[in-house]
């Protein structure tokens, strides 16, 4: 029931959608309700939406790199956000702002406190993708028999 | 409104306590997990309770004005569910795990780290072994 | 003095190196040390029998008030000399007799480690470095004892040694820090002219019976003798060296050392002169009960012990006098006649006196050695033991009470030393041989027959002439002693004394008992104090161990069943004692007040969650369960929503969701909620949990009742746009304010998933040490 | 100043998401897991000398001024923790490279061990209540994945109680935060210890005392709060526990030490009596506990309890003495119990078991484990002239002055009992023949990987027992700083 065609079609169409979603709450965090750990929860369900339609071989092909490498690029993104003011010589976790003025959005403000999120969000990807491609055998019909 | 949840949070630890403590290991996580929530509402409750004012700058405003709900508590509370879900995924799949290797969520019957071991002493000259 | 101690230690760290260099000198290139450090002590002698004293002290531990002191007077001198002199002939005696043992080197390591111990401690001038050697000597002679330690005997002998000595310097320990405490200094040289503060203290009954328990444990008083003739299951030099110079001496000394502070009391006088005297006429006579050698000679030492300390408890000039004198002629005798039943046992694989005889021939210097160190401990004229025994029983005689009953009971215990003193030095060596020995018996070499021999030439010069020590070091330890100098003088003709007359009753009934030993051994007198003394005390305190350890056992599985319910039932419990007696202590409760409006919406929600929590507590069906738990916390999310907190109940909302998809997975590979414990059990619990949550309530309704100080919050909202660039203060403080936290926050979310992923992904291990079945089993059960 | 209170979190943080990334490069993790152990080595031994010559540090976190963001202070308590942790991680670290498996290792060992550290430095080192709880959290779930590395039954029964029992913990510890700051409105350590007022006056002080003592208690390993610990640490592989046996349960009270002497010196009230009652008792049915058992790091366990009944000894006394002989005999203990850990894992190697009634021959066949055995053993016999003599001796003298004659009674017999303990020990693995050879002695490399840690931890214990000054004025001036808690709050909040 899984495999029916309609969902595998909404899933292909839904996934995209999904993680541009995610993008948008990660980026909105600083300012409205969401942030880097909603956007990953986000991000992290339209994989395993992908795996339930298509099987987490697939989905393990689609994501391209492992959940652990997730993990440990996710933990560089918030260490890296730290360690920049250190750099600069500022204290740990100093706010470091860039202020660019792009054409479309008009005004923005481009922070290590971005960086940082993204990093919250990469691991909160990768954690619950870790955790559901190690139970994926226990999950009824994930695995193609 | 405080008082209420003060109570609330009362309930939601002892039925949560009283889950902890029973034999099957499946009602303990469930336990864990009310004992969470109540946790987080005990921090939410001292923070104090404000109804419907989220503590998000208006766009074009610089600083909050009038009442607002109690931003550090929430931050504390995020970062607490959080790490609670990280630690209850992994007790969940740990006594999952503890019952594929020994077949049972009984939780008197783990005790294979603590196995019922006889002294060790000369009974008969009622003496311990150097 | 400091170099003195640290050389020898150094000696023991190199000794292996000697050994595997040379085996067969090493006795002798390692017997230079204390060699050298017996001389440098014996240089001493001049200035200290002058009434000088040498304080040596080293910053060591500034910060506890610790030097690494020490002290040379009289006593201190009295002792280094017998540690390093008899040392140095057990250390050329030990490369003898266990020249081809394997474990040489180690020996040699723990030997001059006790050497250098024993040294410390009669050195020392602060209690703690005191209290350091003397525990130290308690572990290096642990190692001693238990040298042959493939035998049980000799590592039940090491452990009771160990335990017994071990305990009393804990006591000691505790003594000394009340000793410190009331004299408000650590170093003895100068509390020994504080008795009078000390003894009028209320601490001073305290005191004196810790350092007693130390003392008595150490020195093997009764009833802690039994520890001291198993100890004989060690080598025989570490026995001579044992008994003659150090350990068991160390409690003796230690008195000694303490009698200015402690001693003059009743109860000092008490307590030491019964205990002592007690000690000294039952050992005296079990000494005759046995055949082995070494422990005829082990009781003796008990004996000559309990004599030591019933003398220093008289007190007084001539006990004193006594005291010195004997603690060298037994020194002297005993480190002797220890070496020579090594030799016999040695050359000809018994020390059964009754299988013994007739080896005059065979072991001529072993035999001429012996014999002037037994009847040096029989007390027989011209040698040292004569001397000491009649300053015996001048003391008794001068002692200002109990006189009488002093020298009775010195004369009775007197009568069996010379009976045991003959048997031991006599016995081997005259009359026939007897038996068959397991091997032929030839003299031992020159390593093994030296020792005695010079102990027994000394015996003899000092009876002889005693005016080689007695105005020089014995005088010089006396002072030590009694912090005051006397004239000392020995001599071997008193004239016609009192003490001369209990002499001769002496030696009349000790010949008599040595003609009719085998009688008197054999006789049910002697079999029941024995039994009384001699085998009950050690047993008594093996079935202590023993008692100890089912006790243990009991209240460890009481607590630490394995129940996993049942230390959170534990836990539980304590929390309401802990928690709620802090309430009770200082909390004022009262009821509180009920301010602000409810909405009935909101009022509902609070039903809805304590009813979902009652129900995932009530039901037996798994799933209903879970649905009453995502019930609850959907219902915590609204309320966070309700009162402005979307962030949180976004995540909430979400984390729940996970939670319950996660839940659903693994539970439909588990079996049900089947069975409920009995009511009773139901009960009990369930007023546990309501204790502790009932507690919980109380102390909320409590706080919320105090307005909160904003100002840390005030500051977060007022920064977060202006300093920090976000609009949402949530969002800010999780990434900037309070960063580190989400940093933290992430890392465990990372490690969970690691920990998820070894659960279910790594391949079992079988654990080591399984039956086969067991592991066959496992097998099958494993995925 | 500021980059140096970040690196005890930031090295091995840094160290397990590099390993983290190099997963699939055993040798390169490797060379990793003790690079970065020896660079934490060297930042403890930097953040003493620092504290040593600058007195307290303090670095605000975010450029936020104390209180309101997060303040990591190293005063001479913390930063002598780290230098130690920092000592046994390098010692464990090595030895694990031949004493974990590849299996082990692929799964993710190193990663987890030096994540392990960061939370263990992360609570020692912050000003913060709430950033604590996360550092505790951190180490917790660290020591949980490393408790279940390998999946043995036995580890997965002994995980079940040691989850079970320190969720518990942190649930009592959060909500006791929650509760402070419900009163106080404020989250840092020394800006709490201002605070208090409003908690004195509701008179909740001692009920929130206690809850924090179940918290830290149950990590602590406590009585009547203990039993996960002799449940779960004889479980994993000898590297896993003896870092367990190490810090984790000296995290506990190191909390409790911080938390107690902050927010709570309340000498002879309710809380010091609690204090001394649950010290005599840990003391007391720990060492009960290692009498009776046979499997030897099972029996080490129970030691490690009875061991945190004399520290929190020395806190109840509340006296800087008291507080210095406790603050003296954590730092002792950590290595003493590594070594002691490292040395059972190496014995279960020699003799192929780890029960005690089956061991024996050591003595004769490895001398050097022997002697190497002694120093850790008796040292925490209290025997001169090893460290926890001093340490023992300090705890004994504050008890003294604080005429608490039942506790140094209790102390002295506990001392005797763990003499007793550790005899059995020594007189069954090591001076008892053994039937039946000994395994086969391992290659040469190996045996220098496992038997270098244990040396050099044994001889810096031996070297400290004879010379401790350095050590003990440390922790003397450590100890003056919990009592007089004015510097501390000074560095922290200035002004």
């Amino acid at each position: 029931m899984i495999y029916s065609l309609i969902l595998r079609v909404a899933v292909r169409l839904l996934v995209p959608l999904l993680l541009l979603f995610a993008m948008f709450m990660m980026l909105r965090g600083h300012n409205l309700p969401g942030g880097g750990f909603v956007g990953g929860l986000v991000a992290a369900s339209a994989f395993v939406l992908y795996a339930l339609a298509a099987g987490v071989t697939r989905a393990r092909e689609v994501l391209y790199v492992d959940p652990q490498t997730l993990l440990g690029l996710g933990l560089a993104c918030a260490y890296g956000a730290g360690l920049l003011a250190l750099a600069l010589g500022k204290p740990f976790l100093t706010g470091l702002w860039l202020h660019p003025h792009l054409p479309l959005i008009g005004d923005f403000h481009l922070g290590s406190a971005l960086l940082f999120d993204l990093g919250v969000m990469l691991v909160v990807v990768g954690t619950v993708l870790l955790m559901v491609f190690s139970v994926e055998d226990r999950l009824p019909g994930l695995v193609e028999e | 409104m405080e008082l209420i949840i003060s109570v609330v949070c009362g309930a939601l630890l002892a039925a949560s306590f009283y889950l902890l403590m029973r034999r099957n290991l499946l009602r303990f996580v469930i336990g864990l997990i009310i004992l969470g929530n109540a946790v987080n509402l005990l921090i939410f409750a001292m923070g104090r309770l404000t109804r419907a004012r989220p503590p998000v700058i208006p766009k074009g405003q610089k600083v909050l004005e009038g009442a607002y709900a109690n931003p550090l508590p929430q931050a504390l509370i995020l970062t607490a569910i959080v790490i609670s879900f990280g630690l209850l995924a992994f007790t969940l799949v740990l006594v999952y795990r503890n019952f594929a290797a020994n077949q049972t969520i009984e939780s008197d019957e783990v005790r294979g780290s603590e196995p019922s071991d006889t002294l060790d002493v000369y009974d008969e000259t009622k003496r311990l072994p150097a | 003095m400091l170099f003195a101690v640290l050389g020898i230690f150094l000696g023991a760290a190199l000794s292996p190196l000697v050994v595997r260099v040379s085996r067969q000198a090493a006795g002798w290139i390692l017997g230079l040390l204390p060699l050298g450090v017996f001389v440098f002590f014996a240089r001493q002698l001049p200035a200290i029998a002058h009434g000088e004293t040498v304080r040596q002290s080293v910053p060591w531990l500034p910060s506890f008030n610790t030097p690494l002191s020490f002290y040379l007077d009289g006593l201190s001198l009295l002792f280094a000399l017998l540690v390093t002199g008899i040392g140095t002939l057990i250390v050329v005696y030990a490369g003898g007799y266990l020249q081809h043992h394997e474990q040489l080197g180690r020996f040699y390591v723990q030997l001059l480690s006790f050497m250098g111990a024993m040294l410390g401690l009669v050195l020392a001038d602060n209690i703690f470095v005191f209290f350091i050697f003397f525990e130290l000597t308690s572990l290096t002679s642990y190692l001693l004892i238990g040298f042959y330690h493939s035998e049980e005997e000799s590592r039940v002998a090491a452990r009771k040694a160990l335990v017994v000595t071990g305990g009393g310097g804990l006591a000691l320990l505790g003594g000394l820090l009340l000793l410190g405490q009331v004299t408000g200094t650590l170093e003895f040289s100068q509390m020994l002219s504080m008795g009078a503060t000390v003894q009028s203290h209320p601490y001073y009954l305290a005191i004196f019976i810790l350092v007693c328990a130390g003392a008595f444990t150490k020195s093997a008083q009764f009833p802690f003798h039994f520890w001291l003739p198993a100890a004989m299951a060690g080598p025989t030099p570490v026995s001579a060296y044992l008994h003659s110079a150090t350990m068991v001496k160390a409690g003796v000394f230690l008195l000694a050392r303490l009698s200015p502070v402690l001693g003059g009391t009743a109860v000092w006088e008490g307590t030491l002169g019964i205990v002592g005297g007690f000690t000294m006429l039952m050992s005296a006579w079990l000494a005759l009960r046995y055949t082995d050698l070494k422990q005829i000679l082990a009781y003796t030492t008990v004996m000559v012990l309990g004599l030591l300390t019933m003398l220093l408890g008289v007190g007084g000039e001539e006990a004193i006098t006594a005291m010195v004198t004997f603690t060298v002629v037994h020194a002297l005798y005993k480190g002797g006649l220890f070496m020579m039943a090594g030799s016999v046992d040695h050359e000809t694989g018994t020390r059964n006196v009754r299988e013994l005889g007739g080896l005059r021939e065979a072991m001529p210097w072993t035999m001429a050695g012996a014999v002037a160190t037994g009847l040096s401990m029989a007390g027989i004229p011209p040698l040292f033991g004569f001397i000491g025994k009649e300053m015996t029983y001048e003391a008794a005689l001068h002692a200002e009470s109990f006189g009488m009953l002093l020298l009775g009971v010195s004369v009775l215990s007197n009568v069996a030393l010379v009976g045991a003193g003959l048997v031991v030095g006599l016995k081997p060596f005259i009359g026939e041989r007897k038996g068959a020995f397991t091997r032929e018996p030839h003299e031992a070499p020159v390593s093994m027959w030296l020792g005695p021999l010079v102990l027994g030439v000394l015996g003899l010069a000092f009876g002889v002439y005693p005016a080689l020590i007695d105005h020089s070091l014995l005088q010089a330890a006396q002072t030590g002693i009694l912090q005051e100098s006397h004239e000392l003088h020995l001599a071997l003709w008193h004239g016609f004394s009192p003490a001369l007359m209990a002499s001769l009753v002496t030696f009349a009934l000790g010949f008599a008992v040595y003609a009719a030993w085998e009688t008197i051994q054999e006789s049910g007198g002697m079999a029941a104090l024995g039994t009384a003394f001699g085998e009950v005390p050690g047993r008594v305190f093996e079935r202590g161990l023993y008692g100890l350890a089912r006790f243990s056992q009991g209240i460890t599985t009481l607590f630490q069943n394995g129940r996993f319910r049942w230390y959170l039932f534990a836990i539980f419990t304590s929390l309401i004692v802990l928690v709620g007696g802090g309430l009770a202590f200082e909390a004022q409760l009262g009821w509180p007040t009920f301010e602000g409006e409810v909405a009935y919406y909101e009022a509902a929600l609070a039903g809805l969650i304590v009813l979902s929590a009652i129900v995932a507590v009530r039901t037996q069906g798994r799933f209903i369960a879970i649905l009453a738990l995502s019930v609850g916390g959907y219902g915590v999310a609204l309320i966070y929503l309700l009162f402005g907190a979307p962030d949180l109940a976004m995540t909430q909302f979400a984390i729940e969701t996970l939670t319950l998809i996660l839940l659903v997975i693994v539970i439909i590979h588990l079996p049900g909620i089947e069975g409920e414990d009995s009511l009773g059990v139901q009960v009990r619990d369930g007023a546990v949990a309501l204790g502790c949550g009932a507690l919980y309530t109380i102390i909320m309704s409590t706080i919320v009742d105090v307005p909160l100080d904003r100002r840390v919050s005030e500051y977060l909202a007022g920064n977060s746009y202006t300093e920090a660039l976000g609009h949402n203060v949530v969002n800010v403080i999780l990434v900037d304010f309070r960063g580190i936290d989400t940093m933290g926050e992430i890392t465990v979310l990372t490690i969970a998933a690691l920990g998820v992923y070894v659960l279910m992904r790594m391949p079992r291990r079988i654990a080591h040490e399984k039956e086969p079945e067991e592991e066959a089993e496992e097998n099958e059960t494993a995925d | 100043m500021n980059t140096l209170l970040v690196l005890p979190i930031m090295v091995p943080a840094i160290t397990g998401m590099a390993a983290l990334l190099a997963r699939n490069y055993p040798r390169v993790q490797r060379a990793l897991s003790v690079l970065g152990a020896t660079v934490m080595l060297g930042v403890g031994g930097a953040l003493v000398y620092q504290v040593q010559s600058h007195g307290i540090l303090a670095a605000q976190m975010g450029n936020w001024p104390a209180p309101f963001g997060i303040t990591l202070v190293a005063d001479h308590f913390s930063a002598a923790l780290i230098a130690v942790s920092g000592f046994v991680g390098l010692a464990v670290a090595i030895y694990a490279l031949a004493a974990i498996d590849e299996t082990r290792e692929r799964f993710g060992f190193h990663i987890l061990f030096h994540l392990l550290l960061m939370g263990i430095n992360g609570a020692f080192i912050t000003g913060d209540i709430f950033n604590m709880y996360v550092w505790f959290e951190v180490l917790l779930i660290a020591s949980f994945a490393l408790l279940v590395l390998g999946n043995d039954r036995e580890q997965l029964d002994g995980a079940v109680k040691y989850v079970g029992i320190n969720l518990v913990s942190s649930a009592s510890f959060l909500t006791a935060i929650g509760l402070l700051y419900g009163l106080t409105g404020t989250l840092n350590l020394a800006d709490l210890s201002q605070s208090m007022q409003p908690v004195r006056e509701a008179g909740l002080g001692p009920a929130i005392a206690m809850l924090f003592l179940i918290g830290f208690g149950i990590k602590a390993a406590l009585f009547p709060l203990y039993y996960w610990l002799p449940a779960s640490y004889h479980t994993p592989p000898a590297p896993i526990a003896a870092i367990f046996a190490g810090l984790l349960t000296k995290v506990g009270i190191y909390s409790l030490i911080r938390v107690f002497t902050l927010l709570f010196p309340n000498p002879g009230g309710y809380t010091q009596a609690v204090l001394l009652v649950v010290a005599g008792a840990t003391m007391l049915l720990g060492v009960f506990g290692a009498l009776v058992q046979r499997h030897i790091l099972r029996l080490l366990a129970f030691l490690v309890i009875s061991a945190m009944g004399y520290v929190v000894m020395g806190l109840g006394f509340f006296t800087t003495l008291g507080l210095a002989g406790a603050i003296f005999y954590v730092l002792q203990d950590v290595p003493v119990k590594t070594t002691l850990f490292l040395i059972g894992g190496l014995m279960e190697r020699e003799t192929g078991t780890t029960n005690l009634s089956k061991m024996g021959g050591l003595y004769q066949h490895r001398p050097l484990l022997a002697t190497m055995f002694i120093v850790p053993a008796f040292s925490l016999a209290g025997f001169p002239p090893f460290p926890g003599f001093w340490g023992k001796l300090t705890l004994l003298q504050a008890g003294v002055a604080q005429e608490q004659w039942t506790l140094v009674a209790v102390a002295l017999v506990v001392g005797l009992l763990t003499l007793l303990a550790v005899a059995q020990v020594w007189g069954r693995a090591f001076w008892r023949p053994k039937e039946g050879e000994l395994t086969v002695l391992d290659a040469l490399n190996t045996r220098i990987l496992t038997n270098g840690p244990v040396v050099v931890l044994a001889l810096a214990l031996f070297v400290l027992g004879c010379y401790a000054e350095p050590v003990f004025s440390f922790a003397r001036t450590a100890a003056a700083h919990l009592t007089d808690t004015g510097p501390y709050v000074q560095a922290v909040l200035g002004g």
